[in-house]
């Protein structure tokens, strides 16, 4: 038996508005605005009021997917991990770091980015970093 | 007032499954269900957040469970709406009423700024109560418009609703599963600036016999539109013709779902 | 310049919703004795006037009603007991409701005919007609400028 | 954005262009509805009827693509009248001279022939604008994605600095972005020729710096932007991409050419919550979790760094992306990826990132607001930007020259397309079509167009019709409104099944690389 709020950022536009996602039991049950956040002071749109219902939907992704003839077939993380480095690795080896192309997000946080850029630069080797700022 | 809040739930907390009241951690501050053990000491007053609705959701989800909650006077008045709307079971709840301030009950326009503990079965009160506080003066300023400055001011007001259903969402009497306001036979679903006048006085319509006037409308208003404005003048209506009070009397019904007998109205009609 | 000739020229369109036991078959009886009734009505068959909501009535509006009449029947004939005792209170919040935001409370009205009262019939509804129509069209009293319809879709209007 | 949110509410006159405010970034709409009830007076230049322009002081209805044209002719205006901040020129500025040249030939009567805004209508903005104590430009993709992109912001810039609205509160060049964190992945990196805090890939001394804390030798050439990266996996050049939430095959430009390019690719690893359109066609796809299952911060759109806190676990096997990669990084056998939470991440972007230089998750808690630039520790942080002088010191006035988009119409596609979002949904709408309340209120894709357009089709009420382009064709729902202009249609992008971007066309801007969302030709027929 557990209620408990957890304020955090908002996951759609860029105004950055804090809600609180009101949590049952491991169950997001419904969003409340954040009274004491100086962009929504209290209030915020409809995707704000609705910014949980996507979180535990049944179509979320559970386990890492693979392409085997033609079709994805789940696999654990030890399976696809192996799988993408490898490839990863030979590609690089084969035709260059810039044979390589990376996608950063901007639905991801600030330590993600960081670390993804850092990835492609540092291990990759290549600049192929961007994102869809344009998009 | 604040220690002798804590004090009191902490010693609650014994017997009770849990009580609804505002937490303070390093993230921000908003409702939670504090149980045995947890640290009281992040227990706070400000700022509102509506618990009766909080509440209601506990009750249905834990049929067995009996919960505290920490209420002010416009949280009591909705506690008491939601019981006759058997959204609430008044057995399985015990209420640390909290009286507000002066100052508090001014920024709220609040005409009951300490809560009626009558009617509950188990409740105690902390603070020392003040009177109410004057009315909102738009309200009287607003009786005074013409019928044409009236249509305007609402259609300006009307014109910056975005339609988050805000209003809606944070009321402390709004439970319906199914929702008029989502229904598109009455509401065009999708339009921004939603339907005026449909969307608007539906929602109206459904206040004029609960709206507790505790304003959390108002203050979930991105637009600030004066909700309330409309709101008090039906109340006031409903007062004269009626003479009913949301949130006042326990043991009334809602009058709208009630006989002519049970709860008559000052009309030629009525007769 | 609003002339003589313009208000002559206003048909206003009103919607009745009207009780099956009750107003519905008095709009009947009114027609058997040819009574005249006038032809702005666009009645509703509701099986009560308790099920009008203010959803509806609003509604009507929207859908481009210059009035709306909600005719039921007198209070302790009700066909289902007590259910109208419910409509007097709604409607008359409801008219209340609509002068605060600026529309004239007059163009809703509540009325009581029962089945045999066919001239009570014809009297009411014409003189809300003529109230109607004294009152103008719904569309110039708001300005034209419903803020919703300035960007939306346009929605359906009332035939008839 | 050069200043905060809050600010909006004091200032004196606001000019919104190329963005839906109220739909798009709802808390900022709001804001400026405030802020007009305090006093400020509101323009809104766009080809579209919105909620803000019904409640602004000027509506302006531009011809798509045409902005550079109405830009210089509010500044031939202001010149020629005598408002431009002559001492905010002369001390903040250079090459005035060029602008003034550029902007000549502007007269309102000129603009009027390009973009259709009447001359007076023109001259009545200009001096709102000017006349204002604080007067701030608010855009949104409505300026960026064209083909002339980066000379409509110059265009802003130059408009803003002409008359002084720069570097004071309430004022400034304000770029809503569109995405909770898509300043904070431009400021992280996300880029191709920059490191975190814009620093050049291509300056040794930073390259060096990077090297050093990264312990490995770093490239220096600027790397390929999003749709250089998809047009070269079409001819072969890209043999992978790895791509972290994100669904190139709904955002991007002409997405039937995407679709194609992307099919080219060697490996396609997809990191997302959902199976994305673009996870579809991925040889490897890991579950990420979403935003209420990690920590770590998101920067909104006035560089506001905030913290996010997990509410509940991730969802079945899904991992915070930033486990993905440190995962991934080990199985290469990499250092440096052995952080143990998000905060220590931070760390390390601190050390590196100057304008990050003071933030860390502990000094971001208890609802500490920070902007960066926030240099150290003890930096109170920047809510507004270039106050007292620009970072490149002289503010620089660029004179621009209004060129055509890429596309015109001819008899075959006679209407001009311009997309864009509705309050009810999000980009490309994996998450916010999987809301049922968001979904109820539009669930179907939809073709906005003008009742004089919608004649000249034979279309008579709602109907389905086909959109087609030079690139691809749609069906889908038509919603007759005079909210839009004849001769132009709009399309919300968010449905993958009508995608909008089957049509658009991805001719980019030469220097940002931005394609060209806001103008197509294209042709509607009733089906």
């Amino acid at each position: 038996m557990d209620y408990s709020n957890t304020q955090t950022i908002c996951p759609f536009c860029g105004c950055g508005c804090a809600l609180n996602l009101e949590v049952v039991d491991g169950e997001i049950v419904g969003v409340l605005p954040a009274n004491d956040h100086p962009v929504g002071r209290g209030s915020l749109c409809i995707k704000g009021w609705n910014a949980h219902s996507f979180v535990q939907h049944e179509d979320r992704l559970k386990t890492p997917l693979i392409r085997e003839d033609g079709d994805l077939r789940e696999a654990s993380w030890e399976e696809a991990l192996e799988l993408v480095a490898d490839k990863l690795g030979s590609i690089k080896s084969e035709h260059g770091p810039d044979a390589v192309g990376v996608l950063a997000s901007a639905k991801c946080t600030n330590e993600e980015n960081y670390l993804l850029q850092k990835f492609s630069r540092a291990v990759i080797g290549t600049n192929n970093v961007d994102h869809c700022a344009r998009l | 007032m604040i220690q002798e809040i804590r004090d009191l739930v902490s010693e609650k907390l014994k017997k009770l499954d849990g009580v609804v009241a505002l937490r303070k951690t390093d993230q921000g501050t908003a409702p939670t269900l504090f149980q045995e053990g947890d640290d009281v000491s992040q227990l706070v007053l400000e700022p509102r957040y509506p618990v009766a609705k909080t509440v209601s959701k506990l009750q249905k989800r834990f049929k067995d469970a009996k919960f505290g909650v920490v209420a002010r006077g416009c949280d009591t008045r909705a506690l008491v709406e939601m019981v006759k709307r058997h959204q609430i079971d008044p057995d399985r709840l015990y209420i640390v009423g909290m009286a507000c301030s002066e100052e508090q009950a001014e920024t709220c326009y609040c005409a009951e700024p300490a809560p009626d503990l009558d009617p509950w079965p188990e409740a105690d009160l902390v603070g020392d109560p003040v009177p109410g506080a004057p009315p909102n003066p738009m309200v009287a300023e607003y009786e005074n418009l013409s019928r044409e400055e009236r249509w305007d001011f609402w259609n300006q007001q009307f014109t910056k609703c975005i339609k988050c259903y805000g209003c809606r969402d944070i009321c402390p009497v709004c439970f319906c599963d199914a929702c008029s306001l989502e229904d598109p036979l009455w509401v065009e679903p999708g339009l921004l600036v939603p339907d005026f006048p449909m969307y608007h006085l539906i929602k109206a319509m459904h206040m004029t016999t609960r709206c507790v006037a505790c304003r959390q409308c108002e203050t979930a208003c991105p637009a600030g539109i004066p909700l309330t404005v409309l709101y008090d003048l039906i109340r006031k209506d409903v007062g004269n013709l009626i003479g009913y009070i949301p949130g006042a009397d326990a043991d009334s019904g809602p009058p709208l779902s009630l006989t002519l007998a049970d709860a008559p109205i000052d009309s030629e009609l009525a007769k | 310049m609003e002339t003589n000739e313009d208000k002559q020229a206003f048909e206003p369109k009103v919607v009745a919703f009207l009780c099956n036991w009750c107003s519905y078959a008095g709009a009947d009886s009114a027609g058997i004795s040819r009574l005249k009734s006038p032809a702005n009505i666009l009645p509703i068959r509701v099986m009560c006037s308790g099920r009008v909501s203010p959803e509806m009535i609003l509604r009507a509006f929207r859908s481009g009603a210059d009035g709306v009449m909600v005719l039921g029947c007198h209070i302790g004939d009700c066909h289902y007991i007590d259910a109208n005792h419910r409509t007097v209170k709604r409607v008359t919040l409801l008219q209340n409701l609509l002068g605060y935001t600026g529309i004239n409370p007059d163009r809703l009205v509540l009325d009581w005919v029962s089945s045999s009262e066919g001239p009570k019939f014809a009297k009411v509804t014409r003189k809300f007609v003529e109230k109607v129509r004294e009152l103008g069209p719904m569309a110039e009293e708001m300005g034209k400028s419903l803020p919703a319809s300035k960007i939306n879709v346009l929605v359906e209007e009332v035939t008839g | 954005m050069t200043n905060s949110i809050p600010e909006f509410e004091d200032a004196k006159c606001v000019l919104i262009t190329g963005s839906n405010t109220s739909e798009a970034h709802p808390m900022i709409g709001t804001r400026i509805m405030r802020a007009k009830e305090k006093g400020a007076q509101v323009i809104v230049v766009d080809p579209r009827t919105t909620q803000m322009s019904m409640m602004a002081d000027l509506h302006l209805k531009q011809q798509p693509g045409t902005d550079v044209a109405w830009l210089n002719g509010v500044m031939q205006v202001i010149i020629s009248e005598g408002l431009a901040d002559q001492e905010f020129i002369k001390e903040r500025t250079e090459g005035y001279e060029d602008l003034e040249a550029a902007v000549e030939k502007y007269t309102p009567e000129y603009v009027e022939e390009i973009s259709g805004i009447p001359a007076e209508q023109l001259r009545q903005a200009a001096k709102m604008y000017a006349e204002a104590e604080r007067a701030s430009i608010v855009y949104a993709m409505g300026i960026t994605q064209h083909t002339s992109g980066v000379d409509n912001v110059l265009s802003c810039a130059n408009l803003a600095m002409l008359t002084g609205n720069v570097g004071r509160p309430s004022t400034g060049v304000n770029p809503l972005r569109g995405q909770n964190n898509v300043q904070g992945a431009c400021d992280l990196g996300g880029l191709p020729n920059v490191y975190p805090g814009y620093q050049s890939v291509a300056d040794p001394e930073v390259n060096h710096k990077f090297e050093e804390a990264w312990e490995t030798e770093l490239p220096d050439e600027v790397g390929l932007t999003v749709v250089e990266m998809v047009e070269l996996a079409g001819t072969g050049e890209v043999k992978a991409m790895y791509v972290m939430g994100e669904n190139p095959l709904v955002a991007d430009a002409d997405i039937n050419h995407a679709r194609e390019s992307m099919k080219n690719l060697d490996f396609l690893v997809v990191q997302d919550l959902f199976l994305s359109e673009t996870a579809e066609i991925a040889d490897v796809v890991l579950p990420a979790a979403s935003y209420a299952e990690k920590s770590g911060t998101f920067t909104a759109t006035d560089r506001r760094v905030q913290l996010v806190h997990p509410a509940i676990d991730p969802v079945g096997e899904s991992k915070p992306d930033w486990e993905i990669i440190q995962l991934l990084a080990e199985k290469m056998d990499a250092p440096g990826f052995d952080f143990a939470s998000p905060e220590e991440i931070m760390d390390e972007i601190a050390a590196l990132t100057p304008i990050y230089g003071g933030f860390s998750h502990k000094r971001l808690s208890n609802g500490n607001v920070l902007h960066w630039p926030c240099l150290s520790e003890d930096h109170p942080g920047t809510p507004y930007l270039h106050k007292g002088t620009f970072s490149r010191g002289l503010g620089k006035f660029h004179g621009i020259d209004f060129t055509e988009p890429a596309e015109s119409t001819d008899e075959t596609y006679p209407l001009i397309l311009t997309t864009g979002r509705i309050m009810f949904h999000f980009h490309t709408g994996t998450m916010s079509r999987r809301s049922e309340k968001l979904n109820q209120e539009v669930s179907e894709a939809y073709v906005e167009m003008h009742p004089k357009d919608a004649e000249q089709i034979g279309l008579n009420g709602e109907k389905k019709v086909k959109v087609s382009s030079r690139r691809g064709e749609i069906k889908l729902a038509a919603r007759v409104t005079d909210r839009i202009k004849p001769g132009v249609v709009f399309i919300p992008f968010h449905f993958a099944e009508a995608a909008a971007n089957a049509l658009t066309n991805s001719a980019f801007d030469p220097i940002a690389k931005i394609p060209e969302y806001k103008v197509c030709a294209v042709r509607v027929e009733a089906v």
